[in-house]
């Protein structure tokens, strides 16, 4: 009766080395080197492989970063926190880099702008712009359909009740997407830290303006005058320059059409 | 002559109610001269023309406002004499903003002095024909506006043996196309030679739905004595659609992505063979054309002879106005045609007609999913599958309606005609191939940088 | 309280059959009759602890490399162990089982909670994952297999529940995918019902993900 | 969750006074729901049929499958918060279809179960009309017989089949039953098929369904389908005729063991799956050639069922797994797309 068993441990244990044996020799020659800091490193990355940084995911851009030497400063989502880290495992200078969030430029919804007829058919911005250039009567203005809302990796915007889509700063990872998607070209990346905008994109004069919303820019320059050089006219349209400071919110109350808001870095204060 | 009957059959199609009756029999009035003319830049398949004239200036009708931006463009004219009040950028046809060029007329409706009839066409060079076609901003007036030089240009080495005058107009409710086959037959006749004249064509097809019997007498009688064939098409839609037509009456199928000139054929509308004559017979380049206005919301339906740039507006009021307020405008017939959002919009070059619809005859869909019944796959005649595309394109997989030849499609809309579903197919085609486009464009520049 | 935490785990939210959806080939063909279910629970369960046990005591001399045959390899025997064991135990038992017993060695959960659990965590908590687990997936099979029984045999463990006509189809191979599809609908809408009640955001498994099928509204 | 709940918009009520959309702006006007009111008006000739034969229970179970379908449709759409309602009438549809496809003593319950699997498991748990792969009526017919086979094969009271073979062996058994039966115990053929048998059969004197007996009222059914272009003329007549050709094929090899290929057309559910329920739009190829192979497929496997497998009918097996191959038949039966593959193109 031990014997029995004997013979199938002998067979078994037999099996079991040469099995081991061959495993062996294969991890031994057949194995694929990996760079282990490109591990390390995608470890770092936030892993959301949006694509902001232009590489086709987070790994990837770990590997550019080491192979190539990808510049630091590229993750949008994982901001100045990763940035730094980034910099500091790769033993380079940080850079300065601030956060930048998705703005829709566009503040007409369906109490505020007019639509110039029903439209009627596939509920996506870009098919939607192929028919009459969309149903907004001003045709610069957003659709409301949620091209950008599906697109978003983070559920980020949301399309209100009254037809317009609004980021939420704190959900925005900036990673561009929806400013890819919007068929009217109305979202901007912009930096987290700014708090006043121009919610209109209306290359319109003012009269026409005037007659298809009621909250857009109808070039009366008066913000101008109130925020120095942060806001500049482009024909008859108020841009902010995001590269000059603007902290004074004169602005926001000189607007006749309250088309400048204050958004801060959680929510969106109207003026 | 010979009369014969179409003797080839596309699969696909389908028999919308025509309802050509209100203005089929109407003669062609002239319309009076709008306060204000908008000449837009962009009536044309290709480049936009690049306006040349400011703001201020006097111009004579037949005066050139914006010259061809390209090899695939063409010049536009002032439709009458009058002041450039303004150079905007305007919502097109299609709702996007182009340049624009506002014209008040001094009501003289004066030609320019330098248009004068040339010599005898039949002496001319078929390169001289060309250059004066070219220069009277002649386009494809069927609808796509492909200038139509480009076409009688073709490249070294290919012949093209036939020539298809297309007068079926297989779109509902327009006439514009047949009245002027009545009314104006022989101009079309010596407008139909001169193109020959240039393509050397050795067989010349004159193309007419059986739904248009004046048209077909009006043209045989013109036709007599020639050696040219009228053929006779079986009311169906898209027979008038190029491709088609070309099938219909020769029996060849031009290839996918090709010209009609890859199968030495080419189609010329009897609209623009007529506004070859005037530019090359009479010397005046294309500044109006027949516009059909009609549906049950006008007054009083009517075919206008109206300037390129008479507002949309105009046109109604001059009908009669509205009798309600319409459901639906439509710039073209009902199955190709563009929807507008108003009647702001003016004539160009390739506004066959302007569609009121009421309320109750404009189908609001709100579509369900698809039934696979298969009534598209039978309509299309480019013989695709709109059904699947339908549901590829919605679930966003483009390259695989690419793989199902999506970029045939060539929107005809006899799938969303058909589908008991109320599918938007038409749509989701157009959505896909403008991605396509979009995507083709993006690689080959990829490809050169 | 960890080991608490670990040990209910497996009976609601990580349940290895309806929230991990794993273990189908059994839970689908072994569930004809509450018995067979407890049977098979029982014994997935057994070779379950012990596995764990095994393998977070080697996972830390176990090179990565070779981490899965050496998995499979220390479940083979608690297999074996089990297929002998019942059959000369309990060998009708082993006998309307079938195949599904030496199956065990191939079973999602098993391997599963082996990479996901005990290779990570000590012997002390892998049981408490072990024990979890087995009793949810047995508790899993004796739900589905009830039903089956007593709407296709108008029995439950043997004994007559009533007189009625039976659907026969309930005991067949159709009526065991019905079932358990019916109960996962069931169980992601309580789950949707309970995630909206409390003000979080549903996070269906993945396999179940709503967010990308439009049959029904739920996922949003 | 931003996601917009319809996939194309409705018409807003208020405001714009005027519509914009993609072209085409005409169409046939027909719709969905007119298909659905088409194909109940065309079994009703059947339905009448069913009343005059087996009286109260067609009507009984008819009413009962119908109300019950609906009834499931609503509850499940509500439940699965889908927004558009009852109004496309196809669960009424499935509804007929199941009842015709029930022998007349079925109890009324199993009824009502049948028409819950088939509405909500056939039909919604798949996405709802238009998603479901297989013909819902066909689903809840063969779950029922293969839940209940005792009730699902106990027919009615015709005694007319032959006066030979004794009363009480045929009174619960379709003809198609009885000949499996009997060829199955080694016996002759059970009964004379002839002139007046036939005429009967055709008329619908004989066992079976409820609707599916009177082949005279599903082809009058059939023809209106036909002529209101409902269904296309590519699945009945190739169904029919493969059956017709291997069922001569079968009587000219072997004639003591196999009737006239006639029975086979007249007998059991052929006619009306060849009508009704091979041609359902939603389960069966968009081509025509796809159609076409499609008919054959179920003639093909309804005949081997018929003369070789366990059940003695096998229309709703050789439909359903036809069903599954539609995908494949309109894969493989894609038109030649104009202008490409008649000279081989350099891309």
């Amino acid at each position: 009766m031990p014997f029995d068993i004997i013979d199938p441990t002998i067979i078994m244990g037999g099996v079991g080395l040469s099995c081991g044996i061959l495993l062996g020799v294969a991890a031994r020659f057949l194995t694929v080197t990996v760079n282990p800091r490109i591990e390390a490193l995608t470890a770092l990355l936030p892993g959301v492989n949006c694509g902001a940084c232009g590489l086709p995911g987070c790994s990837e851009y770990a590997r550019a970063l080491i192979m190539h030497g990808a510049k630091v400063n590229l993750c949008k989502p994982g901001g100045p926190k990763t940035m730094r880290q980034i910099a500091v495992f790769l033993g380079v200078e940080p850079v300065t880099m601030e956060r930048q969030v998705a703005l829709v430029l566009c503040g007409g919804d369906d109490k505020t702008a007019i639509r110039k007829f029903c439209y009627n058919g596939i509920a996506d911005c870009a098919a939607a712009a192929l028919v009459g250039g969309g149903d907004k009567a001003c045709g610069y203005g957003c659709l409301g359909l949620g091209s950008c809302a599906r697109i978003c990796p983070t559920e980020a915007i949301e399309i209100t009740h009254a037809r317009l889509a609004v980021i939420h700063p704190e959900l925005c990872i900036g990673c561009g997407q929806c400013v890819k998607a919007c068929p009217k070209k109305i979202i901007q990346l912009v930096p987290e830290s700014r708090t006043i905008h121009v919610l209109c994109r209306s290359k319109d004069r003012g009269n026409v303006v005037k007659k298809n919303c009621s909250i857009g820019c109808i070039g009366c320059t008066l913000c101008t005058k109130a925020a120095g050089n942060a806001i500049k006219m482009e024909g008859a349209l108020a841009v902010v320059d995001y590269t000059q400071p603007l902290e004074n919110e004169e602005a926001i109350t000189k607007c006749p059409q309250h088309t400048i808001i204050k958004r801060s870095g959680r929510k969106e204060v109207p003026a | 002559m010979k009369t014969r009957r179409a003797m080839f059959r596309s699969k696909g199609g389908v028999h919308p109610a025509s309802r050509k009756r209100a203005t089929n029999a109407m003669p062609v009035e002239f319309m009076p001269l709008s306060k204000v003319l908008f000449v837009s830049m962009v009536q044309h398949m290709g480049a936009p023309a690049r306006p040349v004239v400011k703001k201020g200036d006097a111009v004579m009708r037949g005066q050139v406002l914006g010259e061809a931006g390209g090899y695939v463009s063409a010049p536009v004219h002032a439709p009458t004499s009058g002041k450039v009040i303004a150079i905007s950028e305007r919502p097109t046809q299609a709702g996007l903003p182009a340049a624009c060029v506002e014209i008040e007329p001094d009501g003289e409706d004066r030609w320019d002095a330098a248009r004068q009839p040339g010599p005898d066409w039949k002496t001319m060079e078929a390169k001289a024909l060309v250059e004066r076609i070219v220069a009277a901003g002649i386009v494809g007036m069927g609808g796509a506006g492909f200038p139509t030089h480009v076409k009688l240009s073709p490249p070294a080495g290919k012949t093209i043996d036939t020539l298809i005058i297309n007068g079926a107009e297989c779109e509902p409710y327009l006439t514009a196309d047949q009245r002027l086959m009545v009314e104006a037959a022989q101009s079309i006749w010596t407008g139909v030679q001169i193109v020959r004249q240039i393509l050397g064509a050795r067989r010349l097809v004159m193309a007419i739905e059986d739904n248009k019997p004046d048209a077909i007498q009006a043209m045989s009688a013109a036709m007599e004595g020639t050696d040219a064939e009228l053929v006779v098409l079986k009311t169906e839609y898209p027979q008038g659609a190029e491709k088609q037509l070309i099938y219909a009456v020769t029996g060849r199928e031009v290839p996918s992505g090709g010209l009609p000139m890859a199968v030495g054929a080419l189609v010329e509308n009897v609209g623009t063979c007529a506004a070859i004559y005037d530019a090359i017979v009479e010397g005046r380049p294309l500044t109006e054309r027949i516009v059909t206005v009609t549906g049950a919301m006008v007054r009083t339906p009517k075919n206008l002879r109206a300037r390129i740039g008479t507002p949309l507006a105009d046109l109604v009021a001059f009908c009669g106005g509205m009798v309600g307020l319409p459901g639906k405008i439509i710039c073209g017939g009902p199955m190709m045609g563009l929807a507008q959002g108003s009647l702001e919009a003016a004539v160009t070059k390739t506004t066959s007609g302007v569609v009121l619809l009421p309320h109750q005859a404009v189908q609001q869909f709100s579509s369900m999913p698809c039934i696979s019944c298969g009534r598209c796959v039978s309509a299309c005649p480019m013989r695709l599958m709109p059904n699947t595309l339908g549901e590829m394109i919605e679930a966003e997989d483009n390259e695989g309606a690419e793989g199902l030849n999506v970029m045939d499609c060539i929107e005809c809309g006899s799938c969303a005609y058909e589908c008991p579903a109320h599918r938007p197919l038409v749509q989701h085609m157009r959505q896909a191939k403008a991605e396509i486009t979009k995507q083709r464009l993006k690689k080959a520049t990829a490809a050169k940088g | 309280m960890r080991f608490y935490k670990e040990l209910i785990k497996g009976l609601w939210t990580e349940n290895p059959i309806f929230r991990l959806v794993l273990g189908m080939c059994p839970a689908l063909a072994i569930t004809t009759s509450v018995m067979n279910a407890i049977g098979m629970g029982l014994a997935a369960t057994f070779v379950l602890i012990c596995s764990n046990i095994a393998i977070a005591a080697v996972h830390n001399i176990v090179p990565s490399k070779v981490r899965i045959p050496c998995y499979i390899v220390i479940i083979a025997t608690f297999v074996t162990v089990v297929d002998l064991l019942m059959n000369a135990y309990l060998h009708e038992l082993h006998k309307s089982l079938g195949i599904f017993i030496p199956l065990i060695v191939v079973n999602c959960i098993i391997l599963g909670r082996a990479e996901a659990f005990a290779s990570k965590n000590g012997v002390w908590l892998s049981i408490a994952d072990g024990i979890g687990m087995g009793i949810g997936f047995t508790l899993s099979l004796i739900v589905v297999s009830a039903i089956r029984e007593i709407l296709g045999n108008a029995t439950l463990l043997g004994y007559a529940v009533g007189h009625y006509q039976v659907a026969l189809l309930m005991v067949l191979p159709p009526g065991g995918f019905l079932t358990l599809g019916c109960l996962l609908a069931l169980m992601n809408h309580i789950q949707a019902g309970m995630a909206r009640r409390s003000g979080h955001a549903y996070v269906p498994p993945p396999t179940l993900d709503c967010r990308h099928c439009a049959i029904c509204k739920w996922g949003e | 969750m931003n996601e917009p709940v319809e996939k194309t918009l409705p018409i807003a009520a208020k405001e714009p006074t005027w519509l914009a959309s993609s072209s085409p702006h005409a169409h046939s006007g027909d719709s969905v729901r007119k298909i659905m009111l088409t194909v109940i008006i065309a079994l009703m000739p059947a339905l009448a049929a069913a009343g005059i034969f087996f009286g109260w229970d067609a009507l009984r179970l008819t009413g009962v499958c119908i109300v019950s379908c609906v009834a499931a449709e609503a509850a499940t759409r509500k439940l699965m918060r889908r927004d558009k309602g009852i109004g496309d009438l196809s669960a009424v549809v499935t509804g007929l279809l199941l009842a015709f496809n029930l022998p007349p003593a079925l109890p009324s319950w199993m009824a009502v179960v049948g028409s819950i699997v088939a509405i909500v498991i056939a039909k919604q748990f798949y996405g709802g009309l238009g998603y479901n792969p297989f013909n819902p009526a066909l689903i809840g017919r063969v779950l029922l017989l293969i839940s209940f086979p005792v009730a699902m094969t106990t027919w009615g009271p015709w005694q007319i089949l032959s006066p030979a073979a004794g009363v009480d062996a045929i009174t619960t058994a379709t003809p198609l039953g009885l000949v499996k039966t009997t060829l199955g115990t080694g016996q002759p053929l059970p009964f004379v098929f002839d002139g007046d048998t036939i005429l009967q059969f055709f008329m619908g004197a004989k066992n079976g369904c409820i609707g599916e007996v009177s082949v005279l009222a599903l082809l009058i059914g059939g023809m209106y389908l036909l002529w209101r272009r409902c269904i296309s003329w590519q699945v009945p007549v190739f169904y029919i005729g493969t059956v017709a050709v291997f069922a001569t094929i079968l009587w000219l090899a072997d004639p003591t063991h196999n009737y006239n290929p006639l029975f086979h057309i007249l007998t059991g559910g052929l006619v009306l799956g060849a009508f009704f329920m091979a041609t359902d739009m939603v389960t069966t190829p968009v081509t025509k050639t796809g159609l076409m192979f499609f008919g054959i497929g179920c003639g093909v496997l309804t005949m081997v069922i018929r003369k070789w497998g366990g059940y003695p009918e096998g229309v709703s097996f050789a439909i359903l797994i036809m069903n599954a191959f539609t995908p494949l038949l309109n894969r493989m039966t894609r038109p030649r797309v104009f202008g490409h593959g008649q000279k081989k193109k350099q891309a």
